[in-house]
Parts: structure tokens; C-alpha cells; sequence
């Protein structure tokens, strides 16, 4: 029975102990993580959006379509819309999903592409990531691109030796476009906040 | 006849010169590098149709392959103070079976570190001959198709000889890497499975490993093989089988989205795997059922991974995989000890 | 009479190249008496036999040389009439040494006095025709030389339904029971007639194998109009193997570590038929038997009716003599056989041939590892897995080789006959059964201690 | 002096990763570059520094039942705040170790090393025992990295060593376990070697099938 109430009491002194430390921690930590995550994503809104001076994280219009959420980051300078960006996911990759963040100019053309998740295959598939790749996104016009990598007939330049990772790249991009031009007027209406 | 006769032996009668060891004392005659021997020769008539359709890139991968093989083998067995030396030949078919599961236009060095690979550690770092798990020259294949898999998937040109309507007859990927992307973007097929696509494929005349092309030398080969009692009949018979079984089922299922049986059969590295790499004695099951699961346990993997997996091919990884279950399946098929009534359960 | 094709075929088994050409068709000459006769007393298996007479002793030929040490164990007698000059130490063809009673012929060759025919066999107990068996000192002469009166005394509740008589020879080289049975014929017949008698087996079977189409005719022209059967045996080795054959002939399985009672049946070869004969009806006890010298370096390869202690040197010289160094001598065949170190050995009950092997046909051993290519698993007739035993007994794992039935194995060399990596199966099967009787004997002792 | 040899014992006769063979997880997944080997082996060598100073200082009063339980917590409250320390100031480095972070907990080295050690010992001399430990632990790390970084990205710590085509199956889970192995082989023939000239016979651990495998013999 002593022994019971010892590791009873034990374990508990050294629970509250613990978690106290932790409670602590996560005090003194919750800020910077978020300061972190924040700056994290406004980096990759700087490189997929023109110039602006509102703050897309904030400025955000939601979409209900194709049975999922889509959220549309809207940037604007001196409360003109300058473009939008949203983030969009494929599952046909060679390993697990690819989430891209795509930004989008009034005059319908890309204005940058980043890669924000993908476990794809390190040196092949991965290079989806390389500037390489991603920057022949810049400056083609939603309309007129045909979707697809040159190897399905289309106009996008895949990686050699992987097809299987661009080609979702690809899809899910050109679901983002679709829902985009689908929602244009709403997304481009979003009041700033 | 009661005459004692006079002993009169040839030789000194205390002195033996003769050896005095253990029964049996015939032999069947046969011995590791007669068996090795056998191989080369059955693989012979492939590498003539190697030379045929790629001229003299196959012939320097092959060489390549061989030469380093047989200098890997030597000097680790030499630096490891191993007695046997590179005689009985295996280095020579590792050499030529890794050599025939590479696509004619790599670099040679990279034959050489796929050669390296394949003697060194997969086969002496696990102590050499008899005792290497898995067999060597696909793990040399399988590590260089994993680190270059640019190199080792790029083709040169052929021509195919019934192109589907509107469809290039000019390609640079393999009949199933032109088959894995088409029918998995739901676009046409690039060719029409007739008579003269069929016998294209059966002869050789195609894309793929410089080795693996030409089904009718592999077959001649196999034959050989069988003949000679080199293999047995159940691995080949078993895993082209299953393939064969397995792609009817999802091609009656499903005719727009998965191919021909025959085409699975005649495409890809499956005769060279079936009648070669599979039938590798160090590797495989000892007992005759053992061979059987074997053999369809690759088959299975094989049309598993080409219809689901992301390598338009699956022979080599099929083989490795159920190479890993050889110890198991040793032991599943224990055959039932004459003389003990039910089949032993062993622990 | 009815004749058949064997209905069962075991599983394994191997086809040596069976080169009985040589001798098949010679017939059986007789051994002249060598100088000097060496009788050892282990003749058989079991206790060895006790010397009964000592030097300069006159002898006679049938007279007792040495008694039973024991009930598994069986009597030798003088192979002919002379004088005993020595009882000295000797190796037997295993290399051991054993007590030896060396017999200087005298060249007359009289029978012992006290040799009289029997009365007619049908009219006696079987009782007493053991008696007399166990009194003629007659062993199984197929190879093994277990005491034959033990076999033919089931104990009290077997019953054998079914005698099968070993005409098999399946051993390469070897055709002293082909021979004996194309010129002996009427003789096993009333052989096997007794042996039926004493056990009152219902079922009687001969069983030869298919590449001796006259031992075949011979045998029937014997049997004709009687009730037994005469079954043809596909030519495989070890067809001959005493489970082996009670399989092919009847489909039974003896159980592991059992007796071929166990499922009913016995096994006589055709030469202790012969010998049975022999004793019952002649009235003379086994003093010689029929051994085959061939093997491509013997001159002139003969079947000879050699006396019990002729040395083996001396039936090579008798056949020509050597054409060159042999690779390996063997007293027995060649599968199953046992080198000799030298000729030094003498003829015994059961030596059913001497083969010298030319140095090319010798099978040599090496230390390569297994390359798994399961031809002996195929080839084992009792089904074991040698490749596997071999590993774990190279691996001092007795234990698990025992795990693995590696008690069921007969040392046949099926395995080693076709090891395409030479190794020494059967060496490392025999090392590790006597490792693990050694264990099993000190377990029973500490057990009753 | 004892304090000395506990300090260094971890850095070659106990390497965690190469003599014990503990804390294979971490060893084989994380060690593509060296920055993740060395993000990786600071944040274990800071857990169990930390650990080790508070299973030692609690050790007298834990009921042996219920050790195992505290023990855990310990960690796991270590662990947590490297977590979220690393994900506030270190993030980058955070985002490429992912998982593997908060899976130190049941890394081997540190519940080892507090059964083994810290449980037995004083604070001052599991001091020595973490920070051995851990420092043998983080150059392993270093060193399997490198090999796999050079060979298979062509870079060292992110900077380019040279232009020539990379084997990509050293960057991938394969090319870990080739890697690992064939330094494990080399410790067991630099260990053989060792105990020769020391005139001691090396026994290979017992659990290996060393009747085949002759690389520690290599040479000879």
C-alpha cells in the first residue's frame, strides 16, 4: 500500500513538474513559431504576387467548389487588385501529395509558381522545386497554355527522367485556374480587411 | 582349384596410394562450373541478338560487365583471403546478366560501378558464392537504376511497325513505358497489337534492356537450360503463367485501361527473368513447390507493380523481393521425412 | 505366378551409370584357396564372434572358428580345412581392428564330420529351422550383415503378412546376386520357400530390378506355378534400400527409427536365400559367398565364389591383377561401399564386391559452400533435406540437425552423388548421427543412474 | 579522471552508433545532409545532457516499478521543448528534420543511457556520460552524412565539392543502409585489428552470422 502511494505520488510530482516546464515553454515559444510560420508564408506570397501593400494573409476570399475549401489570397497597391494567389494540391505524385502556391496577374497570366509541400524523389522528381522548373510557369497566360507536359502535348517542360511529378504540378494547377476564372469577379471583389 | 595361388599384387600392398574417403565415391560428374558454363552458353544466343539490334553498344556493355566482374571478383576474394579462386565462372554470368539488363546507351563507367555493386556487396561481403541472399547482378542493376534513373531509362529510337492512327510510329520510350503513360492518361494506344507487332516484339526489333529484347534467343536459350537440367521447369512455367493469368484477368475486367496479355509477355525483362534470374540457384528455393510459390510470387509482383507501380517494369524488383522469401519458403515446403506419418510442423 | 510392374515409386533417387556390363554375363568361377586364410571374427553386425579355437589347432572345413558373442550376433566357421597358425589382430574392411584366426589351408579342404544333410525342411518346426540358421552363421549378404535368425523371430503379436526378396542390386558395378540368381535359381527359390515356413507369410514377392532381364526369367522359370510374385522394379538407386523396396513393392512406409515389421514386411536378399538353402538343406554352414571384382582398372573383371578370408589382394591378382594405379578401391559398390586403405582386408560374409576405380571416375570432396541448386533435396529417397543438414552440421547445430530427422538418413550418397559443389554430405550426416547417438546413450545412462 | 574517461568513452569504445548500434532510426533517416546530422545529433546530445542530469538527480527517489514511466515523461517533456524551441528560432532546420524530432523520445541512446547509466550514477558523472554520448552520436551522424551527402547531392554542409553525376541511391533510405553497414563493417575490421595487436582474440558479437562474412577479417 506504501509502495502504491509512493510511485502514485512520484509520478504525479514528476507529471506537474513537466508539464509546468512545458506550459512555460510553449509560453515563451508560441510567438515566434507564429512569427515564423507567418513570415514563412508571406516569403512565399512575395515571390508569387506583384508588388502590394495590403496584406494577402489577411485578405482572403473562400470558395466552395469541387467538394473542397479554396482560399484566395488578394493583394492590391493603393486598394487596386494587383493579383491573387491561392494554393492548390495533387495526390498523383510519385510520392504522396504536392501542394503548389500559384499567384495570378489581372491580365490572366501566372505570376509565379512556388512549391510549398512534395516528398518527391530527391535529385529527380524533387526538382520540381528548382527555379529551373518553376520559373517556366512566369508569364504564361491561363487561356491560352495548353495543361499539360510536352510528353501529353502541352506546352509545360518536364524533368528528365521524371514525368510523374510535373504532371501533377500541372493538375493541380490547372484546378486552381479553373476554380479561379470560375470565381474571378467574387475573388476580385474581396474587400480589403 | 585347391591349388593356394600365389600372391602377386602390382604394388606394395602397405603403402596406399589410393584415397580411402567417404561414400559415395561416383559422381554424377557434373560441378559448379559446369552448371556455370551452361548458362553462358545458354545466354549466348541472346547476346547474338543483342549484337544484332544494337550493334556495338551491346557488345561493350557486355564486355565491360564481364571484365570488371571477373577483376571485382578477384580482388576482393584475393584481398579477403578467400581460397577459391574466379573458376567456377559466376562472375562471368553475373557479368553478362547484369550487362543484359542495362539499356545499350550507358556510360561504361557506370557498368563498372553496377559491376562493383554486384560482386562486392551482394555477393562476397555476404561471403561469396552459395551465400548471397539476393541476386547479385539485379541488385547492380536495381542500385544503378536508383541512382541514375535518367541514364538508365533513356532509349534510343525505334520505329514501331503498326502505329495506331495518328500516333508517331517513331518513340524513344520502351513498348511498356509507351503503354504505362498512354493508357494512364487515358490517350489512345500508340500501336496496334497485330501480327507484325507481334512478331516485332517476339524477334527483338524494340526498345528495352540490351539483353531482354529478343524473346525468341532467350527462349532458345531457356530450352537450353532445361534441356541441360540447369533449371527447373516450375520457375518459368509458373511466373509467365501468373503473368500471363493475372493480365487476362484485368484485360478482360478492363480492355480500355490495361493491355494484351501477350504483350505483357513478350515486352519488358520477363522472359530474360523467368528463364534467367529467376532460376538462379543461389537465390531461389530449394524444393520444386518452393519454385512454384516462387514463380508466382514474381509474377504477381511483376503485373503489380507494372500496372500500379511507378516503374513501368517490375521484373527486377519482383525477383528481389521474392528472392528475400527464399528462406521461407525453404522451410514452408519441407518436404513430409519418409517414414513420418503427417507433415511436420516445424518451429 | 504372377508377374508385375512395381506399383509405387518413391520419391528421389538417382541413375549412376550402372556398369554391370562387365561382369552381367560371366559366369560365377571359383576362388582357388589362397596361402593363407584370414577369418575376421566381425563378419556382421552386432557383437563380434569369440575366437573358439587357438594356434595350431587342425581345423576343419564348417568347423565353429569363433561362437555368437551375443544374441545379435552370429557364429563363424572355418572356410576349409587346414591349420590355425595365428589369432592376431587384424583390420576389417572399415579400417578397425578386430580379432583375426588366420587359417594356412592344407588343401584337401574337408568338410567338418559332424556336417550332415537336414531331414526335409517342410516337415520342421520353425523353431528348429532357426536353430539350425542361427548354427550356420548366416547374415544378411546384401550389405548391412544384421544377424538374419534375429529377423526371422518377430517377437510374440507381429505378424508379417508380406517377404519380399531383394533381387535388386541397384549398386553400380555389382552382379554377384544377378549371377547368383541366373545360376541358382532352383536353390533361392527353396530359400525363400523356408524363410516363408518360419514366418507363415501370406504374401511372398520377388522384386528385380528391370536392367536384369535374365535374373528375371531365371527367377520365374523358379517360381512357375506357385502363388508369389514376381514385381519388375523401374532400374533406380537406391531402389534396393530396405524401405525404399518395401515402398515400390507394397506402398507402406516403414515409421521413422521403426523395423520393416513395424508395417508387416521383411526383406531377405536373394544371397541369404541362398545361404538358408545352404544351411537347411546341404547341411553346410555360410563359408563363401559370390563377389564381384570389376572396376575399370581390374584386367579382367570375374565373378568369384570366394571363400570367407580371402585376401582381397588376392582376388585382384586372380583377376589379372591392376592395369594401372586406381584412384580408390572399394569392397562393396561404389555408392555405398567402403574405400580400403590397402588390400590387406579379407573377404567377409558380406563383401558383395570389390571395385577398383580408375582416378577420373573417383569422386573428390571439397569445401566449396552450397549453391542451393536443390538436387539432392530432389534426389533424397527419404525425403530429408540434405543441403540444409549439411549447413547446420558444418555449423556443430547437432541439434537442430536432429530437429531436421537427420536419424532418418540411410547414407545411401544420393545426395553427394549429385552435389554439383562436391561437398561431403554424407560424411557430415554419419558425424553428426554418431554425435547424436553418442548424446542420446549418455541422456539413457544419466536417465538410470 | 573518471569523469574524463566517461566524457570520452562515447566518442570511440561505446559509440552509440557504431559500437552499441542504438539509435539506428535517426542514423538512417535524417542523414542525407550534414546539416540534418548536426541539427539532429544537438538537439539528442541537448535531450540527453538534460535527461541524464534529471534521471540522475530523481533516480534515489523512483520507485524501480514506475521507472520506466518517469523516464519517459522526463524525455518527453526534453524533447517538447527542443520541439518547440527548434520550431520557434530554428525553423528551417525544423521543417527538414519533421518528424524525427519529436521521435527522439524513443531514440534508444536516451532511455539506454538513463536505464544504463544515469540511473546508476551521480549528476556529475551522467553529465559526462549525455555529453560523451551525445557528441559521439552527432560525429557519427557527421560522418554517415558526409559520405551520403557527397556522394549522392554532390555537396558538403549545402556547399558544391565538385561537378559530377551523383548516385541518387545515397540520398535515398538504400543508400543509408549501405552506407551504415559498410561503416559498421569497417569499425568490426579496425576493432579485429585492434584487439590482434593488443593480443586479444576479437569475438564478433554472437548474434552475427559470422560464419560466412569475412570482412572483419579483410586483409589478413
Amino acid at each position: 500500500m506504501k509502495d502504491i502511494i509512493k510511485m502514485v505520488v512520484v509520478l504525479t510530482v514528476i507529471s506537474v513538474v513537466a508539464g509546468y516546464l512545458l506550459a512555460t515553454t510553449n509560453k515563451i515559444t508560441k510567438a515566434p513559431i507564429a512569427a515564423a510560420r507567418l513570415a514563412e508564408k508571406l516569403d512565399a506570397m512575395k515571390k508569387v504576387l506583384p508588388d502590394y501593400d495590403n496584406d494577402p494573409v489577411a485578405n482572403t476570399c473562400v470558395v466552395k467548389e469541387a467538394g473542397k475549401e479554396w482560399t484566395f489570397y488578394v493583394a492590391r497597391k493603393q486598394g487596386v487588385f494587383v493579383g491573387a494567389a491561392f494554393e492548390a494540391s495533387s495526390d498523383q505524385g510519385y510520392n504522396g501529395t504536392i501542394r503548389i502556391l500559384a499567384g495570378i496577374l489581372p491580365d490572366n497570366r501566372i505570376k509565379g509558381l512556388e512549391i510549398v509541400e512534395q516528398a518527391e524523389t530527391p535529385g529527380l522528381g524533387a526538382k520540381i522545386s528548382e527555379s529551373a522548373f518553376k520559373d517556366q510557369f512566369q508569364g504564361k497566360a491561363i487561356f491560352s497554355t495548353r495543361w499539360m507536359v510536352k510528353k501529353d502535348g502541352g506546352d509545360i517542360d518536364a524533368i528528365t527522367g521524371a514525368t510523374i511529378s510535373p504532371r501533377a504540378v500541372v493538375s493541380a494547377l490547372e484546378t486552381g485556374l479553373a476554380v479561379y476564372t470560375n470565381n474571378f469577379d467574387k475573388i476580385a471583389a474581396t474587400a480589403d480587411r | 582349384m585347391n591349388e593356394p595361388v600365389e600372391k602377386t599384387l602390382p604394388i606394395a600392398a602397405k603403402e596406399p596410394t589410393w584415397l580411402a574417403s567417404s561414400s559415395p565415391h561416383a559422381h554424377s560428374g557434373d560441378s559448379v562450373r559446369k552448371i556455370m558454363l551452361t548458362v553462358i552458353i545458354a545466354l549466348m544466343p541472346a547476346l547474338a541478338a543483342a549484337g544484332i539490334f544494337f550493334g556495338w553498344d551491346a557488345l561493350r556493355l557486355t564486355g565491360v560487365c564481364i571484365v570488371s566482374c571477373v577483376a571485382a571478383e578477384a580482388a576482393t576474394r584475393k584481398l579477403m583471403r578467400r581460397d577459391k579462386g574466379i573458376g567456377d565462372l559466376s562472375a562471368v554470368v553475373t557479368g553478362l546478366l547484369l550487362a543484359f539488363n542495362l539499356p545499350p546507351a550507358l556510360p561504361s563507367w557506370m557498368a563498372v560501378v553496377g559491376s562493383i555493386v554486384a560482386i562486392v556487396i551482394a555477393k562476397q561481403f555476404y561471403g561469396g558464392l552459395g551465400y548471397n541472399p539476393f541476386n547479385p547482378a539485379l541488385i547492380g542493376r536495381v542500385l544503378l537504376l536508383i541512382s541514375f534513373p535518367v541514364a538508365m531509362t533513356t532509349w534510343g529510337p525505334w520505329q514501331i511497325l503498326s502505329p495506331a492512327a495518328g500516333v508517331d510510329a517513331i518513340t524513344t520510350a520502351t513498348p511498356l513505358g509507351l503503354v504505362k503513360t498512354t493508357l494512364g492518361t487515358g490517350q489512345p494506344l500508340p500501336f496496334v497489337f497485330d501480327g507484325d507487332t507481334i512478331l516485332q516484339f517476339f524477334m527483338g526489333a524494340k526498345n528495352g534492356c540490351i539483353g531482354e529484347v529478343s524473346v525468341l534467343a532467350l527462349l532458345i536459350g531457356g530450352m537450353y537450360l532445361l534441356w541441360r537440367r540447369c533449371i527447373s521447369w516450375q520457375v518459368p512455367v509458373f511466373y509467365i503463367g501468373t503473368v500471363a493469368v493475372f493480365a487476362t484477368i484485368l484485360w478482360l475486367a478492363d480492355p480500355t485501361h490495361n493491355y494484351n496479355p501477350l504483350f505483357h509477355i513478350l515486352t519488358g525483362g520477363l522472359v530474360l527473368g523467368a528463364f534467367f534470374m529467376a532460376t538462379d540457384m543461389v537465390t531461389t528455393p530449394v524444393t520444386k513447390t518452393g519454385l512454384m510459390f516462387f514463380g508466382i510470387g514474381c509474377g504477381v509482383l511483376t503485373m503489380v507493380i507494372r500496372k500500379w507501380g511507378g516503374y513501368p517494369e517490375g521484373v527486377s524488383f519482383a525477383i528481389l523481393i521474392m528472392n528475400a522469401f527464399t528462406p521461407l519458403l525453404n522451410r514452408m515446403t519441407r518436404p513430409r521425412v519418409f517414414g513420418h506419418g503427417q507433415k511436420k510442423k516445424q518451429a | 505366378m504372377k508377374t508385375r510392374r512395381a506399383m509405387f515409386r518413391s520419391k528421389g533417387g538417382v541413375h549412376p551409370a550402372s556398369r554391370k556390363r562387365a561382369t552381367n554375363a560371366m559366369p560365377v568361377e571359383f576362388m582357388p584357396l589362397s596361402k593363407v586364410l584370414f577369418v575376421s571374427m566381425v563378419q556382421h553386425m552386432g557383437a563380434p564372434a569369440r575366437p573358439v579355437v587357438k594356434k595350431g589347432d587342425a581345423v576343419m572345413r564348417g568347423q565353429v572358428l569363433g561362437e555368437a558373442g551375443g544374441y545379435v550376433s552370429a557364429p563363424v566357421h572355418a572356410p576349409t580345412s587346414g591349420k590355425v597358425i595365428a589369432i592376431s589382430e587384424r583390420p576389417t574392411q572399415a579400417g578397425l581392428p578386430a580379432a583375426c584366426v588366420e587359417i594356412e589351408p592344407d588343401g584337401e579342404d574337408r568338410w567338418d564330420a559332424a556336417r550332415q544333410p537336414g531331414p526335409d525342411w517342410k516337415t520342421m518346426e520353425a523353431k528348429a529351422l532357426v536353430e539350425r540358421i542361427v548354427a550356420a552363421g548366416i547374415v544378411g549378404m546384401g550389405g548391412a550383415g544384421f544377424p538374419t535368425h534375429v529377423k526371422l523371430s518377430p517377437p510374440a503379436g507381429k505378424t508379417i503378412d508380406t517377404l519380399i526378396i531383394n533381387g535388386a542390386e541397384c549398386e553400380p558395378y555389382l552382379t554377384a546376386d544377378q549371377r547368383l540368381m541366373v545360376e541358382a535359381a532352383q536353390s533361392i527359390w527353396t530359400g525363400v520357400q523356408i524363410v516363408r515356413q518360419i514366418l507363415g507369410a501370406r504374401r511372398l514377392v520377388m522384386a528385380i530390378e528391370d536392367n536384369k532381364p535374365d535374373a528375371i526369367q531365371a527367377m520365374s522359370a523358379a517360381m512357375e506355378g506357385t502363388d508369389a510374385e514376381l514385381v519388375v522394379l523401374k532400374t533406380e538407386y537406391p531402389q534396393g534400400a530396405e524401405k525404399q523396396l518395401i515402398y515400390a513393392v507394397t506402398g507402406r512406409e516403414v515409421p521413422s527409427g521403426g523395423l520393416p515389421m513395424a508395417v508387416g514386411a521383411l526383406v531377405e536378399n536373394v544371397g541369404t536365400c541362398a545361404a538358408i538353402y545352404d544351411a537347411i538343406v546341404e547341411g553346410r554352414p555360410l563359408t563363401e559367398r559370390i563377389v564381384t571384382v570389376t572396376g575399370a582398372m581390374v584386367r579382367t573383371p570375374k565373378n568369384l565364389r570366394a571363400r570367407i578370408g580371402t585376401p582381397l589382394a588376392d582376388l585382384v591378382a586372380f583377376c589379372g591383377g591392376m592395369v594401372g594405379l586406381p584412384g580408390k578401391i572399394i569392397c562393396g559398390g561404389p555408392m555405398m561401399g567402403l574405400a580400403q586403405g590397402s588390400l590387406e582386408a579379407a573377404v567377409t560374409k558380406t563383401t558383395s564386391g570389390v571395385v577398383l576405380l580408375p582416378h577420373q571416375a573417383v569422386q573428390q570432396f571439397s569445401s566449396m559452400p552450397c549453391i542451393s541448386c536443390g538436387r539432392c533435396v530432389s534426389a533424397c529417397p527419404m525425403r530429408l533435406m540434405p543441403n540444409t543438414l549439411g549447413e547446420m552440421i558444418e555449423a556443430e547445430d547437432n541439434e537442430g540437425a536432429e530437429g531436421l530427422n537427420v536419424m532418418d538418413c540411410i547414407e545411401c550418397g544420393s545426395c553427394a552423388y549429385e552435389c554439383p559443389a562436391h561437398r561431403p554430405l554424407v560424411q557430415h550426416m554419419r558425424q553428426a548421427k554418431a554425435e547424436i547417438t553418442k548424446q542420446r546413450l549418455k541422456k539413457a545412462t544419466a536417465a538410470k543412474g | 579522471m573518471r569523469f574524463y574517461k566517461e566524457l570520452i568513452k562515447g566518442l570511440w569504445t561505446e559509440n552509440p552508433i557504431f559500437r552499441l548500434v542504438l539509435g539506428m532510426c535517426p542514423a538512417l533517416a535524417i542523414t542525407t545532409s550534414v546539416m540534418n546530422a548536426i541539427g539532429m545529433g544537438l538537439a539528442a546530445t541537448f535531450v540527453l545532457i538534460c535527461s541524464n542530469i534529471a534521471i540522475a538527480a530523481v533516480h534515489n527517489i523512483v520507485p524501480s516499478k514506475v521507472r520506466i514511466p518517469c523516464y519517459i515523461v522526463i524525455i518527453a517533456t526534453f524533447v517538447t521543448v527542443v520541439d518547440l524551441l527548434m520550431n520557434a528560432y530554428l525553423h528551417e532546420l525544423h521543417k527538414s528534420l519533421g518528424i524525427f524530432i519529436p521521435l527522439i523520445v524513443v531514440n534508444c541512446i536516451i532511455l539506454g543511457r538513463a536505464e544504463a547509466f544515469a540511473s546508476k550514477n551521480g549528476v556529475w558523472l551522467s553529465i559526462a556520460d549525455g555529453i560523451g554520448m551525445g557528441i559521439g552520436f552527432t560525429l557519427s551522424l557527421i560522418v554517415v552524412s558526409a559520405i551520403r551527402e557527397i556522394l549522392g547531392n554532390a555537396t558538403l554542409l549545402g556547399y558544391a565539392v565538385g561537378h559530377y553525376q551523383v548516385a541518387l541511391l545515397m540520398v535515398l533510405p538504400p543508400g543509408g543502409f549501405l552506407t551504415l553497414g559498410c561503416l559498421l563493417a569497417l569499425m568490426n575490421h579496425i576493432q579485429a585489428g585492434m584487439a590482434r595487436r593488443s593480443g586479444h582474440a576479437y569475438v564478433p558479437p554472437p548474434t552475427l552470422d559470422c560464419r560466412h562474412c569475412a570482412i572483419c577479417k579483410w586483409g589478413e
